[in-house]
């Protein structure tokens, strides 16, 4: 991806040109459309045929417009509920109600900091037991009063730490989990970025399930993954691939249920148009959910998590030891 | 995220009556103690109380009723959905330990009785790959509660298992929402769980079935909990005590009801049961 | 359970245009400011922004659209049930609150509109015996959650209390579990409660219907918790931060949602109304 | 209540004599059987009529059997379910199944220390907000499951202290109030002991509440009362009689169903007496409860706590200056 600072360069020499141009009354607009349309060749060539680890470096990208970018430009009015009503409120997490279209939601977001100051506060985007408590009573508002929840999905994963074992963050994902499960209204969830194991998955159980088209989803990040199982942390990359974690790979597994597609190099080189697509994706999809009958819509969704996981029976050979028999 | 280590087990063959000795060396106090002994003492040390590895065929054998077991494990086996391959093929290290275990994977579910009361029983193996969960396990587990919803069975659930198991992706993530959609119909169909967290109950596992018991017992020596140890320290680098994740830890912090020794599993899991017989 | 004292209100009489003279001096800043200036601005300071106290009819005033409020406050008055005296008999000091307050008990209540959303409104008067919670008080927060689910009307509460009447004795500690049974019956309508915790919201009334908001709103300078500052440290002598029991200190502890300056409470409510209106 | 000490101190001299006349074969049993009419009359005339700050000192009495030595002759094999799955464990406050006549029940119950060691652990039957949570949820389970709920109640009231107001103790108390006002199955809440403010009723809201003859029930403290209405601590005794906290004077105000009569002189000169009577009772209540179809104890739980207050529509004369007018 060091390809992708070059690129940048030179479109900001395009633009300097642009300026000259515009300034001093030089006619330089034929050089400039000629280098736009070599900037462009070299976009696609470079962003055409993304590795899973170059989608992982996307996907995690600084610049890469995070949950409040997207609550700004999909949403109107999003008016935050914060705590968690026991200990405390995880900035990392972030609940609220917003209009999507003038209609009333319930969203969860994930929360990544830019500044070193923010993430101090965000936790670098990793929600803590408070912020699963958050989504728990979220979750139940939506039910309660019949809001669509939307869940916009980004963190690393759990935060991992003494407090958060004390406060049991696992059994708070648990409870997030059974809350998603058991709602009555329609669910959507986006990974708009970083999709990390439970503590995504956590605000993740729904009825529809979308990916940004760079966004990744993974039980384990690759290098985590490539430490335990390579014993090696350069493997990261091979262990992205491994993973299948991007999208397009999800999605033919059947494991999500569509992409919201991004510009050339990612959702961070045009925002606006980003959220423009995932607005329209998420209208769409709830639309299709509002018209399906409740009864329906829960007995979709128990069948689209039940049957979850690929196994076969076991031809008569393997194991080469049988099963243990019946006692 | 299997981050736990079989190494860090005390690992004694006891289910083989043919092994070339009948006794065998305590790794914790280092006497010499009859095999028989450990394994008529649910695999405790009966010199130094130390609990070695129980497999999960020892487990239901030490908790049910003796005969009245009735395996419900289906032979299905992954399709080792994404090809994966690290330093070894995903395939070969299923096949290794299907070997070492006898088991197609790392849990067997069943029904059976405990102390005369019915129940549908799913008990974890962590030789089995850490005892991590992929669609395997995930299966088995919503069977089981299948199976005790047409029943009008309890279900008690043995967890031991690192959690996830990362050669299956999103597929292993997914069985946590897979098995939580599903305890959701044993509650609607007003049958109890009772979730009996041993060591290691971590990772995805903890953080989705195991924790929504209606009732949460932790054997004596369990760790309980959802990031590792080492993950903490390598990513926080913070100090952690000594106690951190053991049962006690999760007592003390309200993370579970009881606290049993081994030898009083099966007495302690008849006693709750019987509160539900016959409720609603 | 009335530990808080009026003298830690500046208070202004601003109720009187009659007052022999226009200006009054702030406590806080020492500034001698016009007094309908003061009024106009929600009785907060115009020079330093202390917040002055509000009776329940200025905040009424200060958050309903003007002419839209009609009073539901039927004239009820205890009964003095345990006929209690202290070192001057309740019946006296019921009188001195009602004459210095105009009104019969420390709550008034009523249906209005905030920018045009229809809610049903319960506003204590600290005024009046601490704002505490006996039968009459507890009495018209039931009836104004009946008023809202029979009109269909989201309930807005605004809390300024020290906790429960001590004079009514078990009849004020009561009022907490009647609170509590008839929000339930709001909440299985479907209709919204926005609770809104001012300076203080405390013992009983935090305890029960004040903590059971959809939304939890604090206004700035509020104090919220249980056992007041006092208690706390004559019970068990223990330090406590300066911002105890502030605003600041409950949203950082997931207590509460929101904390909006008294300016804005108007607009905040009609923010979060307007969610409501028309869900289910 | 100085004068109880004297009356044990008979009783002991009594019991020495009868064993001197035993062991010395001096007969002694005439004088013995008038000493013991004569202790007889003594405690009668004590105790016949306690006035109210007597009967809090009773209610409080460090011999005076606590929820422990209840749930041991009351109940079966009580099986105790620890912990809030949040932060801790309140000992103060216990939760856990038993059985009352072989029939499973839920228990919440307070209990107080009796050595400094267990005060130290139980806060002094000061419950915190872990043990509110807890209540909480053995309510549901209690729900859930269809057991009956009975609370023993005996707390000075919640623990006050940072720890608590941090974790948010008003609002646990509100929540648990909130889970027993809903919860479907047959509720008896029973003050054993001392029934205090918020923390007590916190597990009080029932279908019926009883009282033991001797506790008290109360919106504060005489303590508390005292310095804060009548500005003098030691007016804890007026405050005492103000407060109307006594079971027969509370019974009369028709705010408790019944009440558990106590041997003369308190629960602890007979604990198994006191405990017969109130097992007898408990299950008489749970009896008629149950016979009563769940839709009509909702209602009647309803109708009861909703009707709770004394009011009367003011004649015109008061106030003197009339109420707000209309706007
Ligand atoms: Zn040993
Ligand atoms: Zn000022």
């Amino acid at each position: 991806m060091s390809d992708e600072r070059t690129l940048d360069l030179l479109e900001t020499k395009i633009e300097e040109l642009r300026q000259l141009n515009a300034v001093e009354g030089i006619d330089l607009s034929k050089e400039i459309a000629k280098l736009e349309e070599k900037l462009q060749h070299l976009r696609q060539k470079l962003y055409a045929n993304l590795n899973d680890w170059e989608r992982v470096k996307l996907a995690r990208h600084p610049k890469r417009p995070y949950a409040l970018d997207y609550l700004e430009m999909v949403f109107e009015g999003f008016y935050e509920l914060r705590g968690d009503r026991v200990t405390g409120d995880d900035r990392a997490l972030l609940a609220g109600l917003a209009r999507l279209d003038g209609r009333p939601v319930v969203i969860l977001a994930q929360q990544k900091g830019r500044t070193t100051e923010e993430n101090k506060e965000r936790f670098f985007g990793m929600p803590r037991p408070q912020g699963f408590r958050k989504a728990r009573r979220a979750i139940e508002l939506a039910g309660r009063f019949g809001f669509p929840l939307i869940s916009l999905i980004d963190t690393p994963g759990a935060y991992p730490g003494l407090e958060a074992e004390e406060q049991n963050v696992g059994a708070t994902i648990a409870e997030s989990l059974q809350a998603m499960a058991g709602v009555r209204v329609p669910t959507v969830a986006v990974v708009i970025g970083e999709g990390g194991s439970g503590g995504a998955l956590a605000i993740g159980l729904a009825d529809c399930v979308l990916m940004l088209e760079n966004a990744i989803f993974s039980v384990i990040t690759p290098e985590g993954a490539a430490s335990i199982l390579w014993k090696d942390k350069d493997k990261a990359k091979d262990a992205a691939a491994a993973l299948q974690l991007t999208a397009d790979r999800l999605l033919g597994l059947g494991l999500v249920d569509g992409i919201v597609p991004e510009p050339l190099g990612g959702a961070h080189k045009d925002p606006i148009k980003t959220a423009s697509a995932l607005k329209d994706e998420l209208a769409r999809r709830l639309r299709e959910l509002e018209a399906t009958p409740a009864e329906e819509r829960a007995a979709r969704r128990y069948a689209r998590y039940r049957t979850i996981g690929r196994f076969h029976v076991a031809p008569p050979s393997v194991p080469e030891t049988p099963p243990e028999p019946r006692m | 995220m299997s981050l736990f280590k079989e190494r860090q087990y005390l690992r004694i063959r006891v289910d083989r009556e043919a092994d070339d000795s009948l006794w065998m060396k305590c790794k914790s106090c280092g006497e010499l103690v009859f095999k028989r002994r450990v394994r008529e003492n649910n695999n405790v040390c009966p010199n130094c109380g130390e609990y070695f590895f129980l497999t999960a065929q020892e487990r239901i054998d030490s908790l049910v009723d003796p005969g009245s077991f009735e395996n419900l494990t289906e032979p299905i086996v992954t399709d080792d959905p994404l090809g994966f391959a690290d330093n070894q093929p995903y395939t070969q290290r299923l096949r290794e330990a299907q070997e070492k275990t006898s088991l197609l994977d790392a849990i067997v579910i069943g029904r059976g009785t405990i102390q005369s009361l019915p129940v549908v029983l799913g008990v974890m193996d962590f030789r089995f790959i850490g005892g991590s969960m992929g669609s395997v396990m995930g299966e088995h587990i919503c069977r089981a509660m299948e199976a005790a919803i047409a029943e009008r069975r309890a279900f008690v659930l043995v967890s031991s298992s690192g959690g996830a198991r990362i050669q299956e992706g999103m597929f292993s993530l997914l069985q946590m929402a897979k098995t939580v959609i599903v305890r959701r119909r044993l509650a609607e169909a007003g049958l109890p769980f009772i979730s009996v967290m041993t060591y290691p109950t971590s990772g995805g596992v903890q953080a989705s079935i195991a924790s929504l018991g209606d009732i949460l017992i932790a054997e004596k020596g369990a760790l309980i909990g959802f990031a590792g140890r080492r993950v903490i320290q390598q990513t926080i680098s913070q100090d952690l005590p000594e106690h951190f994740q053991t049962e006690t830890f999760a007592l003390e912090r309200g993370q579970i009801d009881r606290v049993v020794r081994r030898e009083e599993l099966r007495e302690e899991l008849a006693l709750a049961l019987g509160f539900f017989v016959g409720a609603r």
